[in-house]
């Protein structure tokens, strides 16, 4: 029964792989058809069932008119991504750790209630906010700048660092903080002394999820963007015209989607040492 | 002075509100006012944008097509989830990198992966058809079909989240206590009767985590649908937060899609809070 | 001096009622109550990190309500092994003395010594994950008292130890708390033989309430009620009714043979007290065995006698069927006499 | 997107030897890939005299390559020629309203130069900066059709800089129509000769006869007909131009799409309704996956070889026509087919034509337009002059993804297409279906209106609603009609009805 069993399961995992990477797969083979080869049915392996060109690729850095230019976006995505990120973190960990520890009462408003505060920002669909961010921005001269940009996706992004901090810290025991004060910290102290030199992993998968849901939002950087900031899936929509270069827009999906893709060698290995077992509950 | 527990939560509180209000109260705002294409501005036209929202049929149908594909997609998710993070969770051969590979999808763009997978469904030229053909299945209506639009949605959507359930539910198993382990092994408890009554309990309180987290996140959807279908054919595909988007981007009715977008929030939060309780009596056996 | 007067919480799970007692220094005082008693609850309050609902805390005469739990010199080791996982074994017990503004070698320096004095030597550089549960507990301890705090709280320091552990930490104990002689020391437990052993003073709890305080000894020779009388012995007295008829102590129905000199007075419904090694195998007394369990290298034989239900301790292992019957004889010598309200009335002829 | 990073030291190269560089390359500017530097007042010449160093221009164009690349392809040469940075920005062509909107409407000055769909005119006219007397008067303009420049013009005044040309037209295999073997094959399915279709009704017998066999011998299936039918996505245009002969007679004026007196909709009229059944009907000849098909596809499928007909821009035909493609000069292109029963609304009865009546759907297409908002007109206007002038023009009329199309006199030349390397007899069917549309009297025009996203959302809902199966044309479209006089209701009949009259003007042959 053992041997069938593994057998099977593999078969299994194999049949998932396959359908995790085939889109992969499928557009690193468009990347290097042309018209022709797009055009005459599904065509799969370079060579033999088409000729290669490199243009879907040479096209995403050349420059003139059908150069895309990924670089500037790329950069522009990362450092939103990246500065939206850390702010949400900061934030966000400080508040769920208030949450975790301490209990707040205003009215009839609860801790479970302020939590929930933070949590349902995620579950305002973005167009509802489009306009008013966009006459927001206007306000303060932000629209179409990286700044604009980070104070939106800190409201983005700020509910998910709460919504995995406040788990994880509720996974370690307070009577760690407690020890801390006892043995002569501030409240404050304790925190940063204490807790957050034991709060690795959650910091971790807070972080990644901040990156991914940042680095894969399409909406607000859609709005509120003009010339000057483009982000990357911005532009890469940019290139769906009627008539769609699908090689350049192959490549471009997939350089852009491989920062991210390395984060799962990361995340996998935190997972497997079980240190990001409190970083959900 | 500052107290400790406000200096810790107050800094986000009042940065979210901060961000959160205008746009909140201005659509608030909006909502009671006719703004659209010709007329940008804040009249008061009352209650009428509730009104006309209330006899819109496709904004209510659309609602219910969303119950019904968050519903499929999140529990496929789950399920799916569940199964593979159990497959990889003892140590195995090859076990990372299928964990790194089941992970990927979940940090690839929607928008963009979704105009990929729609050159795979693409019925003539794309591979999923060709694929099918040998071994003699179709050509599959994929994205032409009220049910193969929904179906390919569907299957894109399970293809980018479960990888979200897989690392939750993953990463619980891996920190289970080994006591009830042992405990059901001495019993001579079978693997299924060891899961049911050891594994699936334990991991309760992460499984409706999860899935609450899902089903926020799956109400939202958008992108999918924006590049794949546009909502077609038909209505097939239209959820509440295209079909808003329709209305408040496309038509550019501001007024009335601001009264659809806060209906819409508020049942949403409705929604979840029920569903967060159900699930936490069902799962848990307690009250939240 | 450390006094409570008529403290009070509101705590969700443990409400403390009207607690009083004045702690004085250089004693060490062990709390005695169930799991949930009150007892963590009263040592979270005296530190400072629970609120008083109602009643007043002082230190040498100082309220400490507003003192926050940094500034109250106290320290604590906890039923848990807490230590900083982030520190190594000597950066953990350094942490208080570096908050207090030891200079970082000053601080090493009596960090090495208290890891001494609890047997660590040579694992200052492990980090605390490593060590066994016993280990990491000297750790605490040895942060615990590295401090020389004016107030030292433990709360059940041992219970998460194996039996081992705890035997040979408990015999360690008055070594290493002497550490902080000039001190108070409270000192939680669910074990009345180590809250004896240790204790100065023993203050008893149950449902949030100090039921009794005092010397241990005669708390355990005259406890004020059957609660107290139930806390106190481990395995626990055996209540069984009875009454005083004519002069003589009735249980079910029998009359008991007079023995030890008690004084019987007035008749009426009465709880007798039966201490567990008040029982022994041999005698007149029909029995049956209800279950037989081991306790290290005693015996605990609980059995149904025709007046009820009573625990008996024997020394050594003994082999029992369930629903085995047997005959055993009570040594009335020990035997404590309560109220039908639970006081106890015990009194024994000074001959006796 | 695109930003043109380098352009700055390049263009502070130029302009550091400009004057002399100038004079020097006047005789070669083939380096931008036009044959040659054609006289005028936005020639290379004369913009390269110009010094707009230190000055930025923002530009919102379409997604690349439609439009979106001969945009970024300009803007660069501008940029090189008088060292102003040139922003662009594409964005896919459903959400490019939006993008231009938003900013209209809160006051921002987001974009100098637009490039957009010509049909919103009526929503953007508020905010458009008129097109000077220089440029109307310029010798390039004076060339564009009178349908364009009608197009472009909003109460007797050019806001819209005209940069292409478009229009519906039938696109069909001529592989295909002149092979006896078909022919045979179609006589005996019908009965009837092989034809190009001339009503509807044919259109959708022909497509269903070569629908679902290997018409063309190369391994894979062909069908009947491939036409943009994926809601959102332009699909509202391919019903206008099936629906236009019933509904349009050339009889009546005063308003195709509403009754411009009482701004009642006509939309689900038996005019109306008759074009949605044949279009439901004509799904049976689709390719798999034709009622998903965007512009995109249908381009791909006829363009591919996929599809005996279809009918939509000009971009599947030139698809079809590049260099390299597997059906270069297999086809040909004819006005789009008509009615011989069209539905008079006067006198609430079907006429018969012997002729089948033509109603040539004049198509909104790709517009320009600088805003008046921007602080640079002048450099704006200057850089929409180049981009259309007559150089660049015939450049971007090569190149089949750029997406531009005719709409100068001088383009319906069919020596010029048959110097790409057409045939003769293709070149002249393009050139004159394409000329003879601009003569019809019969034309209709898009619904030029406030609101028209809304319209044409509704509408293309509607369609999509019988498409699918989930409603009869004529639920469907009564529906429309609701949801139309609702909108009608809120934006006011009155502000509709006064921007309506300029298409009317242009239907009615006033304008």
């Amino acid at each position: 029964m053992g041997r069938t069993y593994h057998i099977i399961k593999y078969l299994c995992l194999l049949v998932w792989t396959a359908f995790v990477v085939f889109p992969f797969l499928w557009a690193l083979s468009t990347s290097f058809k042309d018209a022709n080869a797009v055009t005459s049915g599904a065509r799969y392996l370079p060579w033999v069932e088409f000729e290669p060109s490199v243009q879907g690729w040479t096209s995403l850095f050349a420059s003139g008119s059908q150069g895309i230019n990924i670089v500037t976006p790329f950069l522009n995505s990362a450092s939103v991504t990246l500065l939206a990120s850390i702010v949400s973190l900061g934030l966000g960990t400080l508040a769920a750790y208030g949450l975790s520890r301490y209990s707040y009462k205003v009215g009839f408003v609860k801790n479970s209630d302020i939590t929930f505060f933070f949590i349902s920002q995620r579950i305002m669909p973005p167009i509802v906010l489009a306009i008013p961010f966009f006459l927001m921005l206007k306000e303060i001269q932000a629209l179409d700048t990286i700044f604009g940009l980070v104070i939106v996706y800190v409201a983005l992004l700020l509910p998910i660092a709460v919504w995995v901090m406040t788990d994880f810290f509720a996974s370690i025991p307070k009577e760690l903080d407690e020890m801390a004060m006892i043995d002569g910290c501030t409240p404050i102290g304790a925190f940063f002394r204490v807790v957050l030199p034991n709060s690795t992993a959650g910091l971790v998968v807070a972080g990644m999820f901040c990156l991914i849901f940042g680095w894969n939002d399409f909406f607000f950087a859609f709005i509120l963007t003009f010339t000057e900031t483009q982000l990357l899936p911005v532009a890469i929509v940019s290139l769906n015209s009627s008539v769609t270069p699908w090689w350049s827009l192959s490549a471009f999906a997939l350089i852009s989607v491989t920062p991210l893709a390395l984060i799962a060698i990361v995340v996998e290995r935190f997972m497997s040492r079980g240190s990001l077992a409190g970083a959900f509950r | 002075m500052l107290k400790p527990k406000h200096f810790f939560l107050l800094p986000a509180l009042l940065t979210l509100a901060a961000i959160i209000l205008f746009p909140l109260v201005f659509t608030v705002r909006v909502s009671f006012s006719s703004w659209d294409v010709y007329q940008a501005g804040l009249d008061f036209i009352g209650g009428r944008n509730y009104a006309r929202l209330f006899e819109d049929t496709r904004f209510w149908e659309s609602l219910l097509r969303l119950s019904g594909m968050s519903l499929i997609t999140v529990t496929l998710q789950y399920v799916l989830g569940f199964a593979l993070a159990l497959a990889v969770w003892k140590k195995m051969r090859g076990g990372r990198i299928f964990r790194v590979l089941f992970l990927v999808p979940m940090m690839t763009t929607p928008v963009v992966m979704s105009v990929i997978w729609r050159t795979v469904f693409h019925e003539s030229l794309g591979p999923a058809n060709d694929l099918l053909s040998m071994v003699g299945i179709g050509p599959v209506p994929w994205l032409s079909s009220a049910a193969g639009a929904f179906i390919s949605v569907v299957i894109v959507e399970v293809w980018q989240w479960t990888p979200f359930m897989f690392l939750l539910l993953l990463a619980g198993l891996v920190s289970l206590p080994r006591e009830p382990y042992l405990a059901a092994a001495i019993d001579g408890a079978s693997p299924a009767r060891t899961f049911w009554q050891v594994t699936f309990p334990l991991m309760a309180p992460i499984s409706i985590g999860a899935i609450i987290i899902r089903l926020i996140e799956a109400s939202k959807i958008m992108d999918t649908v924006y590049v794949m279908t546009s909502g077609g054919p038909g209505t097939a595909t239209e959820t509440p937060s295209y079909y808003i988007y329709i209305r408040g981007l496309r038509d550019f009715q501001v007024g009335y899609s601001a009264a659809l977008s806060l209906a819409y929030l508020v049942l949403m939060i409705i929604t979840l809070t029920i569903i967060a309780k159900v699930l936490m009596r069902f799962l848990v056996g307690k009250e939240t | 001096m450390l006094s409570l007067k008529n403290i009070s919480t509101t705590h969700r799970k443990r409400p403390l009622c009207n607690l009083s007692a004045e702690l004085e220094s250089g004693k060490i005082y062990t709390i005695l109550g169930r799991t949930g008693a009150g007892k963590t609850e009263l040592l979270r309050i005296v530190m400072g990190l629970d609120d008083i609902a109602d009643g007043h805390l002082e230190l040498d005469g100082q309220n400490l309500a507003d003192r926050p739990v940094r500034l109250r010199q106290m320290s604590m080791v906890y039923q848990q092994f807490i230590n900083y996982p982030h520190l190594t074994v000597v950066q953990n017990v350094a942490f208080p003395l570096r908050r207090q503004g030891f200079s970082r070698a000053d601080a090493h320096d009596r960090a090495m010594a208290a890891l001494a004095l609890v047997g660590l030597a040579g694992f200052e550089h492990r980090m605390p994950p490593e060590l066994s549960g016993g280990q990491q507990q000297r750790v605490a301890i040895a942060r615990a008292i590295v401090k020389k705090a004016r107030i030292l709280l433990m709360d059940e320091p041992l219970a998460n130890l194996d039996y081992k552990l705890r035997e040979k930490l408990r015999e360690e104990f008055p070594r290493l708390l002497a550490e902080n002689a000039d001190g108070i020391i409270l000192y939680s437990t669910t074990e009345p033989a180590e809250a004896m052993q240790l204790g100065h003073e023993m203050i008893v709890m149950h449902e949030g309430c100090i039921l009794a305080m005092g010397a241990p000894a005669d708390i355990f020779e005259n406890p004020a009620t059957v609660e107290v009388a139930k806390l106190v012995s481990d395995p626990p007295v055996s209540i069984c009714h009875g009454e005083i008829a004519n002069g003589q102590l009735m249980l079910a129905g029998t009359a008991l043979p007079e023995g030890a000199g008690l004084v019987l007075k007035g008749d009426g419904p009465i709880q007798v007290g039966i201490r567990p090694d008040a029982l022994s195998i041999g005698g007149d007394m029909p029995a049956k065995v209800v279950l037989a369990e081991f306790s290290g290298s005693d015996t605990i034989v609980h059995l149904s006698l025709e007046f009820g239900a009573a625990v008996m301790l024997l020394e050594g292992i003994h082999e029992f069927k369930t629903d085995q019957s047997i005959q055993v004889s009570l040594d009335t010598s020990t035997l404590l006499l309560f109220s039908a309200e639970g006081k106890n009335i015990t009194e024994r002829r000074s001959n006796g | 997107m695109k930003r043109i990073s380098s352009t700055l030291t390049i263009a502070a190269m130029l302009t550091s030897t400009a004057m002399p560089a100038a004079v020097q390359a006047e005789a070669d500017y083939s380096k931008y890939g036009i044959a040659k530097d054609i006289p005028g007042s936005c020639s290379y010449a004369a913009i390269d005299a110009k010094d707009y160093s230190g000055q930025t221009l923002n530009v919102i164009t379409h997604a690349i390559p439609v439009i979106g690349e001969p945009t970024a392809l300009h803007a660069e040469q501008f940029s090189e020629l008088t060292g102003a940075e040139v922003n662009v920005v594409h964005v896919p062509f459903g959400d490019l309203f939006q993008r231009i909107m938003i900013p209209f409407q809160s006051g921002q000055n987001a974009y100098d130069v637009l490039f957009y769909a010509s049909l919103w005119i009526g929503d953007f006219n508020r905010f458009l900066a008129p097109v000077p007397e220089a440029y109307t008067a310029s010798s390039g303009m004076a060339d564009v059709t009178d349908s364009f420049k009608g197009v472009a013009t909003w109460n007797g005044q050019m806001i819209q800089y005209p940069m292409d040309g478009d229009r519906h037209y039938l696109k069909y295999r001529t592989d295909v129509f002149d092979n006896p073997e078909m022919q045979a094959k179609f006589k005996e399915a019908t009965g009837r000769d092989l034809a190009v279709p001339t009503t509807w009704e044919e259109y959708n017998e022909v497509a269903s006869v070569f629908s679902g066999f290997d018409w063309d011998g190369d391994g894979e299936l062909n069908y009947g007909s491939a036409e943009v039918a994926k809601r959102d996505d332009l699909m509202f245009s391919a019903f206008i131009s099936r629906a236009a002969p019933y509904a349009k007679h050339p009889d009546v004026g005063g308003g195709f799409f509403f009754d411009i007196e009482t701004m009642e909709p006509l939309i689900n009229t038996p005019g109306f309704v008759r074009g949605l059944e044949l279009f439901v009907e004509a799904q049976q000849a689709f390719p798999p996956g034709g009622t998903n098909f965007g512009l995109g596809d249908e381009i791909f499928s006829f363009g591919g070889g996929q599809t005996l007909m279809s009918y939509s821009w000009d971009d599947a035909f030139i698809q079809a026509q590049q260099d390299g493609s597997r059906i270069r000069n297999a086809v040909g292109a004819a006005p789009l087919p008509g009615a011989k029963q069209v539905w008079n609304r006067e006198t609430g009865e079907w006429d018969s034509f012997d002729e089948p009546n033509r109603a040539p759907y004049m198509t909104w297409g790709w517009s320009s337009a600088v805003s008046k908002e921007s602080e640079n007109q002048e450099m704006a206007f200057d850089f929409l002059c180049f981009f259309s002038n007559e150089a660049n023009t015939f450049h971007d009329l090569q190149i089949g993804r750029f997406g531009v199309n005719p709409y100068r006199d001088s383009h319906f030349d069919s020596a010029f297409w048959q110097g790409l390397g057409w045939d003769a007899d293709v070149a002249d069917s393009y050139v004159t279906t394409l000329s003879e549309m601009e003569d019809s009297t019969n034309r209709v025009y898009d619904l030029r209106v406030p609101g028209v996203g809304q319209f044409m959302s509704s509408m293309a809902n509607g369609v999509a609603e019988a498409l699918a199966g989930q409603k009869s044309p004529q639920e469907a479209l009564d529906g429309v009609a609701d949801e139309w006089s609702d909108i009608v209701e809120r934006i006011g009949a009155d502000r509709l009805r006064e921007a309506y009259a300029n298409v009317v003007r242009l239907e009615d042959n006033e304008g």
